[in-house]
């Protein structure tokens, strides 16, 4: 797209509550000198409205959480993850977590057997359970699943109505701050991946195309100031969201990550899930997930610009 | 001047002022009888094949008629949707019915004591204004996570219009009718009865057709807390999931609802309300 | 009936002086009582001091001109009006025929005339009243397809079948031809000769007034102007002297003149 | 028996049995005038205190009324509530000028046209029953994710209230009217002005209500779309993160809103209807 | 005016006879023109068969029984029932005054009566008639406010001040007392003279409709029963034998026997 002087406008989507995104980079910045203009659009619903928006073009890029492109992709929507913004030591952090209120006395996963269990289905919350039940040996039909929003969990689970709750993030660090505590977390068991996406046109666009290879690169770097200054970051999140700094702190500090290339293990980690879907009955079809994932951009991260294949 | 019906051929019937008006009618009522209440429907079915097949309503915002007889034939074929639907019906009746006989009893009190109306008004006024998705946090507390709280948003979505239009409605009751009814020695009882009611009754049958209404939409948010099935579980899955087509059998079964309920308060309407004249259209 | 009567600290009225009708007993304390009845509408007085004494069984008939403060006095009397001052007492049971007919549209024409009666019997004697004001064919029928008069009979009936201590009627003959007129006339009084109420009757029609009533109060200027007693002879009350006598009289208080009568 | 007002000394006032409904209207009328109107409130915010302070209310769940002030002051100090009303009456305000222009307009044609009647009531009714929120997307596709798709949110939400109480306040006008009108020789244009509106005023008044209260609900879901102000956003924004004290700032002034606009509507309601004579509560 | 009447193809009415009045010219085509006018409600006959003509500036008086169908051929008249087989022919430009007095209640006096007349002078000749029928007071009352016969003179300014060709009036002066009633009659044969509008007056009162008509229908059982010309000397007509002799013709023909009058 192009601005009233001609330049060239990039239409960022910003996903979540919070327009996080612009005071990111201004803390790190690295918002200055842009070649092109941003525009940034809020979805504060997160997931369905960028899909939608992309859709008929009106926004170019934006992060989601891996989830939301799987349904994308289902639903045709022409968006591609063209970087992926990833846990560093996926084995030992995480940003999921599968929390007991406190005075529950299961001490695993397979203590879940047969309790009442929250997520929101068609989130990374239900694949985390089934990732964890799997890992125990269980499925879905051992525990008794409660398909909740995630705004709606913690509440759920301090007024003891349900027995365990996966949820993520900052959610996690306020029913911690309740005496929740995690039984299981994400590590080991799911990727935890966020994905850049853009839309498929626009990577392909003379003036877009460039942009976005700026943008990205710009996005790697204020990601890692943010992971070496957690501190102002939170001072900063804390100010624009309205939560406790604390909390903000310990959400940050769970994981850290940075953006990287599109990879097979990115592609493999979201065919893992996709299939999961299929197997639940989320999704009707089998998905090529690699289909969902345009390597283009690879090279802003010194990556070939091609995956590997198996 | 009125036509002529009966008139021997002698005196042959006199075009008048007054028969253009009478001609004008007849036209407007065309021969269809009660199928004239299709005409909408199938016109907005038209419109909407008509956008779908010019590209104004694109395929993957929204499903063309055909796509969707396709996807709802597949629905009913498999049961899930008669089973959506017969979950939500119980929600949504329950609660309907909670609403409704809540929102009566606080109009009347409210229409009938001052002391009532001094109390009840305001905060109805008040909540009534307030989103019951902000609600929700609030209703688990209260009510979990099981059929209660499904109900209660129903319930809550469903008294308020019942109760401003009720009320209204009794504000609305002729007051010499009160004057009658003093004179006459009713009490409080057969005034509610006689005259308070019956009075009344159009406007409780008006918000009678949105809390109608409004059972069924607020399940779209219901069904959102631990739900397996029912016809807002199905539009929030079919969302999230972005699975156009099934949302769009999803509005339409919203859509069949509306009219068949609109239909059935009509057709209580005119039973209960066989005394009334109305001002119609011509 | 005398638990609803507050008469007994009334002294008689001897300022009105009306003597007793045929059917009244001139000791019996009054039934309504009203003194200096002062009724206000956005600063008019339309009543303006009104003192008024009906004893049991008493027929008063009520004149005045249009807009005279007739209907205020009637539903003050009634009890459906609370911005007078002065002293007002009437009984409890009490029936009102409105100036309109005011049915309600929503009941049919026999459950009209019931209304706040209960029982079966109740129900027969609407049946009855109905048939004597010449509705019985209309018991169930929907208010809004009565022509005027029926309308009005049917008020008027809804009044009778109750058989009140004070009958208050508003012009309950205005919409009804003479025949029909008549027959009423005479349902009333045998309805009064029955059941003795006190009744207050309003109307237009001189004539009609001089017939019915044993008193007859014009109303002018916000004050009782004229309180005429009625004697007629039982037979042919019509052709008496008395009878033109006092239709002139009442007339002129009107202010008809005389060739104009 | 009425009571004595200017009885002189010597005869005293007679406690008749209608006096008794005299003392207990006036009982009921406290000596409060026009504070009547606050009781209802006062004892909302006096439950809400109690159920906190009990427990019923759990702090994380609906903050107390003292938290709550605190956390408004300070949104209140900073500028942000003013600033996210300020932006939300604007889309509010709009839509609703242009939902109730539309209600009216449509109202008026199917209740005076049987043609109209017979294209848009019926789909009116199917519309009408159909979840915006499912509608969403397909305003996305029509009006894009700028200021139109929010202000097409509340139109779609407001004008179906003004539409069914207008059209059956329509209904409800006393046909003997409209006879009238044609004896005087109306043309349509003067019997919509001297007749049908006036007549159907009370209902639309009734519409109106809804509609306002209604235009400042469907910012929950259309401040969704890309916005980063208004009241709907604020709400969004404090539900995803749990922040009760905000959420109950936000429903305050959703009841405010509610309240203030109630107020509103009933002053030009007195107004305009000054010539009606209402059923009084006792 | 001729552009609304159809009589052209009427033959002129020789079968009800009826001679002009006065003001009327025999020789005009009639403005109303009603034959074979059947009327059914629910299986039942009202009219059964009504034929009727007026001429211009001829004053037409109906009575008839409570319920005999009065107002019903009078809104058929007025154009607005549609449920009747037989030919009627009206002009366009009419006037009704409705037996209720249907007075639009949101809006003030003055605008009822100017309802549907634009501009300016429509307004002062609507103040005129306020005036004339004695409610220059109330111009800007609200009907709520009105006693029964100041709604009922309203209705009646209403429908005086348009000047019509035909002029229907549903007992118009029901509801007024004597003296208000002689000046209304006043009034409208003064307009009548001026505007000669035929005029179709449905009336209880027998002396009324004598005194004010060209001519006196009676109708009973569904058909025009009685078809009587009025000839009354111009001075002091309620002396002259003709008066009392047509009266009790009337009031025999409505079922009032001798000794009841
Ligand atoms: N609610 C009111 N507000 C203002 N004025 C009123 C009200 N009710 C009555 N009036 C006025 O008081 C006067 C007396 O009215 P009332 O109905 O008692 O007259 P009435 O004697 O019954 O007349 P009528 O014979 O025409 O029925 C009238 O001029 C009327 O306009
Ligand atoms: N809409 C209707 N449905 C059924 N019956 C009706 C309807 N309108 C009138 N009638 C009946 O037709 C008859 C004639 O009515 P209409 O009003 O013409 O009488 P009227 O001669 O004017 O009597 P009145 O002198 O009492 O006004 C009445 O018996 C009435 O009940
Ligand atoms: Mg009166
Ligand atoms: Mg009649």
């Amino acid at each position: 797209a192009s601005g009233d002087d001609g330049g060239t406008v990039l239409r960022i989507g910003e996903l979540g509550a919070v327009p996080a995104a612009p005071a990111l980079l201004e803390a790190a910045g690295v918002d200055q000198d842009l070649p092109y203009e941003i525009e940034w659009k809020q979805f504060a619903n997160a997931g369905p409205e960028y899909v939608e928006a992309a859709g008929v073009d009106e926004v170019d890029l934006g992060v989601t959480a891996d989830t939301p492109l799987i349904f994308a992709d289902a639903a045709d929507a022409g968006l591609k993850a063209v970087a992926v913004v990833s846990i560093d030591a996926p084995e030992e952090q995480s940003d999921n977590a599968i929390l007991v209120p406190a005075g529950s006395d299961a001490s695993s996963v397979a203590d879940l057997e047969g309790a009442r269990v929250a997520f929101q289905e068609g989130t990374i919350t239900q694949y985390h359970v089934i990732k964890a039940l799997e890992s125990e040996g269980l499925g879905l039909d051992d525990i008794e699943p409660v398909n909740l929003p995630v705004t709606d969990g913690v509440t759920a689970l301090q007024n003891g109505e349900v027995d365990a709750l996966a949820t993520l993030q900052t959610h996690w660090a306020q029913a911690e701050a309740d005496g929740a505590r995690a039984l299981v977390t994400g590590s080991g068991l799911i990727a935890g991946n966020s994905l850049v996406s853009a839309r498929a046109e626009a990577i392909g666009d003379p003036d877009l195309g460039p942009a976005i290879e700026d943008y990205l690169g710009r996005l790697a770097e204020a990601v890692q100031w943010k992971e070496e200054h957690p501190e102002e970051w939170a001072e900063i999140y804390a100010g624009l969201s309205g939560l406790p700094e604390e909390v903000v702190l310990a959400s940050e500090e769970r994981a850290a990550s940075s953006v990287g290339p599109v990879t097979d293990e990115a592609v493999a980690a979201q065919q893992d899930q996709s299939d999961v879907y299929l197997e639940v009955g989320v999704l009707d079809e089998r998905q090529d997930a690699a289909g969902q994932f345009d390597p283009s951009y690879n090279g802003v991260f010194g990556a070939p610009t091609e995956l590997g294949g198996d | 001047m009125s036509g002529t019906t009966a008139a021997p051929p002698s005196a042959p019937a006199q075009a008048g002022p007054a028969e253009t008006e009478r001609g004008g009618r007849l036209a407007g009522a065309l021969p269809l009888g009660r199928l004239r209440i299709l005409i909408g429907p199938v016109l907005l079915l038209a419109l909407w094949q008509a956008g779908s097949a010019t590209g104004l309503i694109p395929e993957r915002t929204l499903a063309a008629p055909s796509t969707v007889l396709a996807t709802g034939a597949d629905l009913i074929a498999t049961g899930r949707l008669q089973e959506h639907l017969l979950v939500s019906l119980g929600r949504a009746m329950t609660g309907l019915a909670i609403g409704v006989a809540l929102g009566t009893a606080l109009a009347l009190t409210a229409g009938l004591f001052r002391l009532g109306e001094d109390v009840i008004d305001g905060p109805m006024q008040i909540l009534r204004a307030v989103p019951g998705l902000a609600l929700v946090p609030l209703a688990i507390v209260w009510f979990g996570i099981g059929e209660e709280v499904k109900v209660f948003l129903v319930v809550f979505g469903t008294t308020f219009p019942v109760y401003v239009n009720m009320h209204a409605a009794i504000r609305g009751v002729d007051p010499r009718y009160a004057e009658l009814a003093r004179t006459v020695g009713l009490n409080r009882l057969q005034l509610i009865r006689r005259v308070v009611l019956p009075g009344a009754l159009p406007g409780f049958f008006v918000g009678l057709r949105f809390a109608t209404a409004i059972s069924w939409l607020v399940l779209v948010v219901s069904e959102q807390i631990n739900a397996t099935s029912g016809i807002g579980f199905l539009m929030t899955q079919a969302r999230s999931f972005a699975q156009t087509d099934v949302i769009v059998v999803g509005l339409v079964v919203y859509g069949l609802l509306g009219l068949a309920s609109d239909l059935l308060v009509r057709f209580i309407e005119r039973k209960v309300l066989s005394w009334r004249r109305t001002f119609e259209a011509q | 009936m005398a638990a609803h009567v507050r008469g007994a600290v009334i002294p008689p009225a001897p300022e009105t002086g009306a003597p007793a009708g045929p059917g009244t007993d001139p000791q019996a304390p009054p039934r309504v009582a009203v003194d200096g009845l002062v009724r206000e509408f956005a600063g008019r007085r339309v009543l303006d001091g009104v003192d008024l004494r009906i004893r049991p069984g008493e027929f008063v008939a009520l004149l005045g001109r249009s807009g005279s403060g007739k209907s205020t006095l009637l539903k003050i009397l009634a009890g459906l009006d609370t911005g007078h001052t002065g002293r007002v007492e009437a009984p409890e049971r009490r029936a009102v025929a409105f100036q309109d007919s005011r049915l309600l549209p929503w009941a049919r024409v026999i459950d009209n005339v019931v209304l706040g009666l209960p029982g079966a019997r109740a129900r027969r004697r609407g049946l009855e009243a109905l048939d004597e004001v010449g509705l019985s064919g209309h018991a169930r029928s929907w208010p809004g397809t009565l022509s005027g008069g029926e309308g009005q009979r049917a008020a008027l009936a809804r009044a009778l079948v109750r058989d009140p201590e004070l009958l208050l009627l508003d012009e309950p003959f205005g919409a009804l031809d003479a025949l029909t007129r008549l027959r009423m006339h005479a349902l009333l009084r045998r309805l009064c000769a029955r059941h003795e109420p006190a009744v207050l009757l309003v109307t237009h029609d001189v004539e009609e007034a001089v017939l019915l009533a044993d008193r007859v109060l014009v109303l002018t200027d916000g004050r009782i102007s004229l309180d005429a007693p009625v004697h007629l002879p039982e037979r042919a009350p019509r052709r008496s002297p008395a009878f033109a006598d006092l239709r002139d009289r009442l007339l002129a208080e009107l202010g008809v003149h005389a060739d104009e009568r």
